[in-house]
């Protein structure tokens, strides 16, 4: 199927290639970086891109390019690790509202209406603030950001399910309501999360670049792109320390937002009906 | 339908239009003189003011926009060693050193017209005490204050005060305008701190001698200072002072070099480096008073290893202070201990070359029983110190402390959170900054053991009891030459034995474009904004 | 007689909430509203009427999917409505259901095997060897062979599906069948073929169905009693001759001429009614089809007629019928 | 009927919003390990017992957490969000002087989104598959995948530092003055004052904040609006528009793009809340003086009655925002009712 | 083929072929079709899903989905082949010279605009009347169609309406320009029965009024019975048998016809077991060998599955495509 896909849609080939560069780069970051991503070099600061530096060095001299590379690891794990936990709290949570129905959904999507309606970004900043800048401050503070739009498209799904004949057939033949929901509800109403999931991946990694671009990732030394781009503000004149990891974060992020997109269009019945 | 169509295609023809006619009609890079002919100073910086309420504002860029607005009875002109009469014609100083008196200028007034009197003075005063601002620890010493008669003011002090003169150059001793600030809701009462609903009107307007007047302000934006016409002494050359919130130094930088504006205040070295060749621009450069220093917790149950003295001398050994010079910019050097260069009685700096000794460390680090090394945390706050990035340097410092063993975890936090463990004294290894509260090195003696900087690092007076008598002495003590000879001793002694590691005594970068002068740095006002003028 | 009853249907309520829960002035939509009717052991029940009469509503609710604001459903002399969890999921075993639209009723991501599992899984009986056989022998009977079990439901074409459907029904054993409009997503031709398997079963497993259809001409042929429902009411009920041959109700008058007449020699006068059905929000007082009804008398508007026997075993509700 | 029931409902909702939100920062306060007292007072005073303890008791610190809550809600009731512990200006006046610059660029930069998304969505959907679709859907992609705050580095030193073409950071150029404030948008407010050249100036420096601003939306706006129109284009009553002998272009205009422009309205609301959120970065860069800014400050200081004021805030105009574009939905649907 | 049908044929479709190509294969929908229509004659085409009904009429208007559908063959419609008109003059005759019905009501209408307005857009478009003039002349056929309140209805919108209400709108709509040809795709399909009723009254009447054409395709014979003069029955996307209405009830004479006849329980027919079809309509892509219907006939022989055959005419009005009418044909 993908083979297939990938024939018929150009912008879709591309995307699969740029984000498997993108994952082998990160598996085998430390085999192929020229230098450490750690090692400083005074002497060299401020290095324009060179056969030696092809990204060019930063304010104290480490190698653009093997940080940029470096960094694609912490990007895919915060995009992935929010992606998943939040999908899996917004699916438990609008699973659970939209099968039980009623009043208790009411409240519920109300709670999650609330937290879409809270600022993220300011929340993230608060809780960043608060309890210190670190990876697993950023992603919690994503997760909470994130979870409310998996809950609403599960809970509609549940809903949209629930009233499916054969979650009757399965009510008339006495199944409980953890077996309805488990075994005839959930199963088919994942895919679409699923696929929400997919999409989001490169808005995920979007949205935590912006945060260690604020400064609420990991500390330094770390190698996040944000970060970095944030040290190419501080040293505007020397483009390449920004210029470099702001290219990574984009080319990741248009390869899935590629992928995602074509996807969508693959999967949405109403556009790939023929007749 | 072609109705539709046609719509949005005209509305996006407008847009287009808009913006390309907007963009080729103007040369953005050019800055036409204001047409009405009035001069104007446009400076960049990265303020910190929250408040122009000569009461309250105790921020570090405060008395650059307060200076020209409120006289103070005495001011710096180029050198902190000295403060010089400012709005006071003459002052006595009383034999034991408890009674001080000023005589002020005659016929004074204030920007509204109004008079200034010794009342005024008083009343100013009196106000900084009530309100319990930030800057209130400056009147501390203050017992009374007497105004024989309108000119004339006398204070009288608890006890003897070394650095009192140079505390009356602050802001919280700054001459309001008593009538037009009671009419705006001020007061002098006990109460004040309650009573005085002022603050926001100080915030947007202004009741001072000085040659200026804030005439807007608007935060995050702009500060704009206009001449006051009433001013008694000579007036400024600019009709308008325009101090632009800008907190990047990169867009400072770029500001600049468009000629957008006239002085870029917050550059880091690498930013002068950028356009050191480029025309029309003038950099600067001045020693700053600010000190960036390593805090080493000497309590085990905080530090753990980094408690253990030897550690902390083997750590000072260990640094490449010339590599951290680089970092911080030309200009940049490293004092022996926590007293400014610049300041009276300081030590010549370190030697950056020789300064570092592995081996010597490493020896310590074995004395100290860490010859494996071992693992700790290094808590820095995000910002930047005189335009050098503290987390880059902590970098630094956990690249070098590797070299001895010593294996670093990078904490970064804000300013704000990380003030509480600091002040609370629970960090074990932290990177922090420090500038003088009054340009007099008494001001530095907080470092010592037993004292509040000290404490913070939980280096009690027990630890070190020949420092903290020295200190002691060192505080009262009136006369120059013993008083030198005390800090000298002071630093001598914390060189080897000291819970802190001073890295960088900063230099200060800016720029200004070369058709103005008077932008000579004073760290006291930064820039005094009375004396620029174009060239 | 009352040994032959199966199934008792007395005075059934169903209304839905037609607002958000948050609303203060709720509105009901009444689907079933006070209905009552007998099905015999083996006999063949038709429900008619348009859509949203109540019928598929109706039948979900003697089965126990919905619970009904009001009323009995008595099921071999014991009152189900107020059954307790375990001996209501017993008695489901008794009652099944078989659906319109046979795509919708298979959960898309299972085997037929698993479909067909999922009640022995449910009640937790048989052996494994047992469902294998008993799951063997209803494909066999509804006409799939074996080789169909592994296959998932769009790999098959309606008429399939819906003997998939026919075969889960009857894999508890159940004595009643409801089937709610089995056979109108089917193409003529499988819908004949259907219609027979229901009556073969029937004979052979000894059912009573319930049969719920809008198509007068399937009721006809299947059905030994019907009742006819408008607006979630019961109108007419009777045996087959007593509603084809008898009709008293305008409205199933109305609804038996409607059919569109398959001989080209035979006129038939037709008795067309004016608008529509009403929304069941709102239903019309008196007589609920009084707005369409052409025998309509000042009475009907104002008040409701009962059901009432007017030929044995023959109940009609309107005013116009003695 | 419907549609004011509904206005009360959602209105409703904004009162436990409100509370919520202000609930979830009170929490929040009280579970950080720092303390804002430390935070805001200076050095010297923090060694004070005595300055500490007035500070508290001016900020209401030493009551215990839910008198504290309440208190606040109580001064909310009365539009009284509290005073900034950073600034000591009351929130609601920091929140005047910050929120139109916000406003001024967000409204900017979603025009700019919803006229090219939406042009951009309709090419492509008319010419699908074509390069030129390929190419819409490549830069739509590329405006929901570029990180704004580098998009924003990377036009500054282009198109300022570089060949200078466009304006530098800041609302408008430094040496001009800013328009007697009315609406406090800059281009209207100069407008309003006949000062053409200064509305052109404002105008021209909301170009980059809000192209970099608008990206993400306009890439969201091109792509909901090339499948929604996709997916109107293979319904029935196109089929019967085609039937009735109606144009391409006619069926288009007059039938897909009114059913097609209803869901991009839901992504336009949504985009516009993104704004907001994406703004906390793009006045960094600009030096835009926004409630993004004063945010962001807010955050670093534990400045909890600041928060709370632009949390609230931008609570509100999300839940504003989205009534409005329920309310464009029925203007848009007829089929829409209320409930 | 020939067809010896007078050349006072409204329509003509001759050899019809429509397929589709899919990623599963080549989907032929329709067969080499040739059906004919004379004016004012109501003409029925009657089918199970997937008979390829629907894309003929949908080809007569040059609606199929195009790509991927592939169309071959003439469509005479007043001497004119449509297939060799431009899409612009092509256009010019639908919904003015032929009009359509379809089976939903619901989505069929534009939802965001008043059924007024959509009456109007043809006359606007296609006769050039004023709004004024297109205004009176839509109220006029909603007065027609049999809606109350034409006024009031004018000005609401599809989703206001029921069903049957909606599936008048379109009717009026359809017949705004006074068409030539009525094709009426399932138009009582989604509605209730006596709703059907209702409409089905209607357009028995209308044919009396208004002089056109009516194809009238549907899968339900009681309806064809009703309302048609003539019958094509088609299966598998090919014409099996066509006729004259009451002869071909009388005496179907395609296996198939006879088949789908005797299966429908109706309610004069004695309750008895009903006849049925054995098996499915084969899948699209795997057509059976020979004639189509062959695997589910009882009078199946091997010549049947051995070679397809022809449409024959077994007199002016009827035809058939079986072999053992060509076999009796041949005996005769």
């Amino acid at each position: 199927m993908l083979l297939r896909i990938m024939k018929n849609n150009f912008l879709f080939s591309i995307g699969i290639i740029v984000c498997s560069l993108w994952i082998v780069i990160a598996l085998m970051a430390p085999l192929i970086t020229p230098y450490s991503y750690l090692a400083q070099d005074l002497a060299h600061r401020f290095q324009a891109p060179s056969s030696l530096h092809w990204f060019g060095t930063d304010s104290i001299g480490r190698d653009v390019f093997s940080r940029v590379l470096m960094g694609s690891r912490i990007s895919l794990i915060a995009g992935l690790a929010t992606i998943i936990l939040a999908s899996i709290v917004g699916m438990i949570y609008g699973g659970i509202a939209g099968y039980i129905g009623g009043l208790a959904d009411e409240i519920m999507m109300r709670i999650s209406e609330m937290v879409m309606a809270f600022p993220g970004i300011i929340l993230a900043m608060t809780i960043a603030a608060a309890l210190g800048p670190s990876l697993y401050n950023t992603l919690l503070a994503m997760v909470i950001i994130w979870w409310p739009n998996y809950a609403r498209v599960m809970r509609s799904m549940v809903i949209a399910n629930k009233e499916n004949e054969y979650v009757e057939a399965a009510k008339s033949l006495g199944a409980s309501h953890f077996r309805i929901f488990f075994n005839e509800i959930l199963p088919n109403s994942v895919g679409p999360v699923l696929v929400l999931a997919t999409l989001d991946f490169g808005n995920a990694i979007l949205l935590f670049s912006g945060l260690s671009f604020l400064g609420l990732g990991s500390p330094p030394p770390t190698p996040e792109w944000g970060a970095m781009v944030a040290d190419g503000v501080l040293n505007f004149n020397y483009w390449w320390i920004g210029t470099f990891p702001g290219l990574a974060i984009l080319t990741m992020a248009v390869g899935t937002n590629f992928i995602g997109d074509s996807l969508r269009d693959f999967l949405d019945p109403r556009l790939r009906k023929e007749l | 339908m072609r109705k539709n169509l046609r719509v949005l295609v005209a509305l996006l023809t407008c847009v287009l239009l808009f913006v390309v006619g907007c963009g080729g009609s103007k040369d953005a890079a050019t800055k036409p003189e204001a047409s009405d002919g009035t001069k104007q100073l446009i400076m960049a910086l990265d303020p910190d003011y929250e408040t122009f309420d000569p009461g309250l504002a105790y921020e570090v860029y405060a008395l650059l926009v307060l200076h020209p607005v409120y006289d103070t009875l005495m001011q710096f002109e180029d050198n902190l060693d000295a403060p010089i009469d400012g709005i006071a014609e003459s002052h006595e100083v009383s034999k034991d050193g408890l009674t001080y008196t000023f005589k002020l200028h005659k016929g004074v007034k204030f920007a509204s017209g109004n008079p200034l009197s010794s009342q005024d003075v008083k009343w100013s005063v009196e106000r900084s005490i009530n309100l319990k601002g930030n800057g209130a620890f400056l009147t501390d010493g203050i017992k009374s204050i007497e105004t024989p008669d309108p000119d004339t003011v006398v204070f009288n002090l608890k006890e003897q005060d070394a650095s009192f003169l140079t505390k009356l150059t602050y802001n919280a001793f700054g001459v309001i305008d008593s009538k037009l600030a009671m009419e705006n809701g001020a007061t002098n009462a006990p109460d004040a701190s309650t009573s005085d609903k002022a603050k926001l009107w100080f915030d947007t307007h202004s009741a001072g001698s000085g040659p200026y007047v804030i005439e807007s302000y608007t935060p995050k934006v702009e500060v704009v200072l206009a001449r006051n016409k009433n001013y008694w002494g000579e007036a400024p050359y600019y009709d308008k002072v325009v101090l632009k919130a800008i907190s990047d130094p990169g867009t400072q930088l770029m500001m600049l070099e468009k000629g957008d504006i006239d002085i870029a205040f917050n550059l880091g070295p690498e930013h002068v480096k950028q356009i050191q060749d480029k025309p029309g621009i003038e950099i600067k450069k001045a020693q700053s008073m600010t000190l960036t220093f390593l805090l080493m917790n000497r309590d085990p149950k905080i530090g753990g290893p980094i408690a253990n003295p030897d550690v902390q001398k083997a750590i000072r050994l260990a640094l490449d202070y010339q590599g951290m010079q680089t970092i911080a910019g030309e200009g940049s050097i490293t004092p022996v201990a926590p007293f400014q260069v610049g300041f009276l009685g300081t030590l010549p700096p370190r030697d950056p070359k020789t300064a570092q000794d592995i081996e010597k460390a490493k020896e310590l680090m074995k004395k100290a029983g860490y010859e494996k090394g071992f693992k700790t945390t290094l808590e820095v706050a995000t910002l930047a110190v005189e335009g050098m990035d503290l987390p880059t340097l902590a970098q630094k410092i956990q690249n070098d402390l590797l070299q001895i063993g010593i294996e670093t975890e990078i904490k970064t936090s804000d300013i704000m959170v990380a003030l509480d463990p600091y002040r609370k004294g629970t960090q074990a290894l932290s990177l922090w900054y420090w500038g003088p509260d009054y340009p007099d090195p008494n001001t530095q003696l907080a470092f010592l053991p037993g004292n509040p900087v000290g404490l913070r690092a939980n280096w009690t007076a027990a630890m070190n009891p020949k420092l903290v008598e020295l200190g002691k002495k060192a505080a009262v003590e009136v006369d120059k030459a013993a008083r030198v000879k005390n800090l000298e001793d002071i630093q001598k002694i914390m060189d080897e034995d000291s819970a802190f590691d001073v890295l960088l005594q900063h230099a200060r970068h800016y720029a200004t474009r070369d058709n103005i002068k008077g932008t000579d740095y004073i760290d006291l006002y930064k820039i005094n904004l009375k004396n620029v003028s174009a060239k | 007689m009352e040994d032959n009853v199966l199934l008792q249907v007395q005075n059934l309520k169903m209304y839905f909430q037609s607002e958000s829960s948050f609303s203060f002035n709720k509105k009901y939509i009444k689907a079933v509203d006070d209905v009552s009717f007998e099905l015999f052991k083996g006999e063949t029940f038709g429900l008619v009427g348009e859509s949203g009469c109540g019928k598929s509503t109706l039948g979900r609710t003697i089965l126990g999917l919905y619970k009904p604001i009001a009323g009995k459903v008595i099921f071999e002399g014991e009152d189900i409505v107020s059954l307790k969890n375990n001996r209501m999921k017993d008695m489901r075993k008794k009652m099944q259901l078989i659906f319109q639209d046979p795509s919708a009723s298979l959960n898309p991501r299972k085997t037929i095997e698993d479909i067909l599992n999922e009640p022995f899984h449910i009640h937790k009986v048989g052996s494994k060897v047992e469902r294998k056989a008993k799951i063997k022998e209803l494909m066999n009977r509804v006409g799939l062979s074996e080789y169909h079990l592994s296959r998932y439901p769009h790999e098959m074409s309606g008429g399939q599906k819906q003997r998939v459907g026919i075969a889960r029904a009857l894999t508890l054993n159940p004595k009643l069948i409801i089937c709610d409009e089995p056979v109108s997503a089917l193409d003529v031709s499988i819908q004949a073929q259907v219609i027979n398997l229901l009556e073969d079963l029937q004979r052979e497993y000894d059912l009573t169905y319930l049969f719920i259809s809008h198509n007068l001409s399937v009721v006809h042929h299947i059905c030994n009693r019907v009742g006819v429902m408008y607006l979630g009411k019961l109108v007419e009920t009777g045996s087959h001759a007593d509603i084809y041959h008898n009709t008293q109700h305008p409205y199933a008058k109305a609804l038996i001429s409607a059919i569109p007449n398959s001989d080209p020699d035979q006129q038939k006068e037709r008795i067309l009614l004016k608008g529509d059905v009403p929304s069941p929000a709102n239903p019309p007082s008196g007589c609920r089809f009084h707005t369409r009804c052409p025998e309509v008398t000042d009475l009907c508007s104002q008040a409701e007629p009962l059901l009432k026997e007017v030929f044995p075993g023959h109940f009609v509700a309107c005013h116009g019928v003695e | 009927m419907g549609l004011l029931k509904y206005i009360a409902r959602r209105l409703f909702f904004l009162v436990f919003l409100v509370i919520g939100v202000s609930l979830v920062v009170f929490v929040i306060s009280h579970s950080v390990p720092s303390d804002p007292v430390l935070a805001n007072l200076s050095q010297r005073n923090i060694d004070n017992p005595e300055m500490v303890e007035a500070f508290k008791a001016k900020w209401g610190m030493d009551k215990p957490l839910y008198t504290q809550y309440f208190i606040y809600v109580g001064n909310l009731v009365q539009g009284d969000l509290g005073t900034s512990i950073r600034t000591q200006r009351p929130v609601l006046d920091d929140l005047k002087d910050y929120f139109p610059a916000t406003i001024e660029l967000a409204i900017f930069s979603i025009i700019i989104a919803i006229v090219f998304g939406m042009l951009f969505g309709i090419i492509s959907a008319i010419k699908r598959n074509s390069a030129m679709d390929q190419l819409i859907r490549g830069i739509s992609v590329l405006g929901v995948s570029v990180p704004s705050f580098w998009l924003g580095l990377m036009f500054l030193l282009l198109f300022y530092v570089h060949f200078g073409i466009a304006p530098g950071p800041g609302r408008i150029s430094p040496y001009l003055k800013p328009p007697v404030e009315v609406t406090h948008l800059y281009v209207i407010d100069a407008l309003l004052a006949g000062n053409w050249s200064l509305a052109r100036d404002a105008l021209w420096h909301l170009l980059l904040p809000g192209l970099v601003l608008g990206s993400f939306t306009m890439g969201l706006i091109t792509r909901t609006t090339r499948s929604s129109l996709l997916e109107v284009m293979s319904l029935d009553f196109i089929r019967t528009a085609r039937a009735k002998g109606l144009t391409e272009k006619m069926i288009i205009m007059r039938h897909a793009l009114g059913n097609a422009l209803i869901p991009v309205v839901t992504v336009i609301g949504i985009g516009f809340g993104n704004l907001l959120g994406g703004m906390v970065l793009v006045e960094t860069i600009f030096a835009w003086p926004g409630i993004g800014q004063y945010a962001y400050k807010a955050a670093g200081n534990l400045d909890f009655p600041a928060i709370i004021g632009v949390s609230i805030l931008i609570s509100i105009n999300y839940v504003v925002i989205n009534l409005l574009v329920d309310i464009l939905y029925g203007i848009l649907d007829p089929r829409v009712r209320y409930h | 083929m020939s067809d010896d049908i007078g050349q006072d044929d409204l329509l003509r479709i001759n050899n019809l072929n429509v397929q589709f190509r899919t990623s599963e294969g080549v989907f032929r929908a329709v067969r080499d079709v040739s059906i004919s229509v004379r004016s004012g004659e109501t003409l029925g085409i009657v089918g199970e899903s997937g008979s390829g009904k629907s894309v003929t009429a949908l080809s007569i208007m040059n609606l199929v989905p195009n790509p991927p559908g592939e169309t071959s063959g003439e469509i005479i419609f007043n001497q004119q082949n449509l297939r060799e008109l431009s899409t612009e003059e092509v256009r010019k005759i639908r919904g003015n010279e032929i009009a359509m019905i379809f089976q939903e009501p619901m989505t069929s209408l534009n939802p965001i605009h008043t059924c007024g307005k959509q009456i109007m857009e043809p006359l606007l478009l296609h006769k050039g009347f004023s709004k004024k003039e297109a205004k009176a002349r839509a109220l006029e056929l909603l007065k027609l169609v049999g809606i109350p309140i034409p006024e009031q209805r004018f000005k609401e919108y599809p989703h206001q309406l029921s069903g049957g209400m909606r599936q008048r709108v379109m009717i009026a709509m359809a017949l705004a320009c006074r068409p030539k040809l009525l094709l009426a795709d399932e138009p009582t399909t989604a509605l209730d029965v006596t709703i059907q009723a209702q409409i089905m009254e209607l357009l028995k009447n209308l044919r009396k009024e208004i002089d056109s054409a009516i194809i009238m395709i549907t899968h339900d014979l009681g309806i064809i019975t009703e309302m048609c003069d003539r019958v094509v029955v088609m299966y598998a996307g090919q014409v099996v048998e066509s006729g004259p209405l009451k002869e071909l009830i009388r005496e179907p004479l395609h296996p198939y016809t006879e088949g789908l006849l005797r299966s429908i329980p109706t309610i004069t027919k004695e309750k008895q077991r009903l006849h049925t079809i054995e098996g499915t309509v084969p899948s699209p892509f795997e057509m059976p060998f020979g004639c189509s219907f062959q695997p589910r006939c009882n009078y199946s022989t091997s010549n049947c599955s051995e070679q397809a055959p022809d449409l024959i005419h077994v007199s002016p009005d009827r035809a058939v495509r079986c072999w053992h009418h060509v076999n009796e044909l041949g005996k005769d």
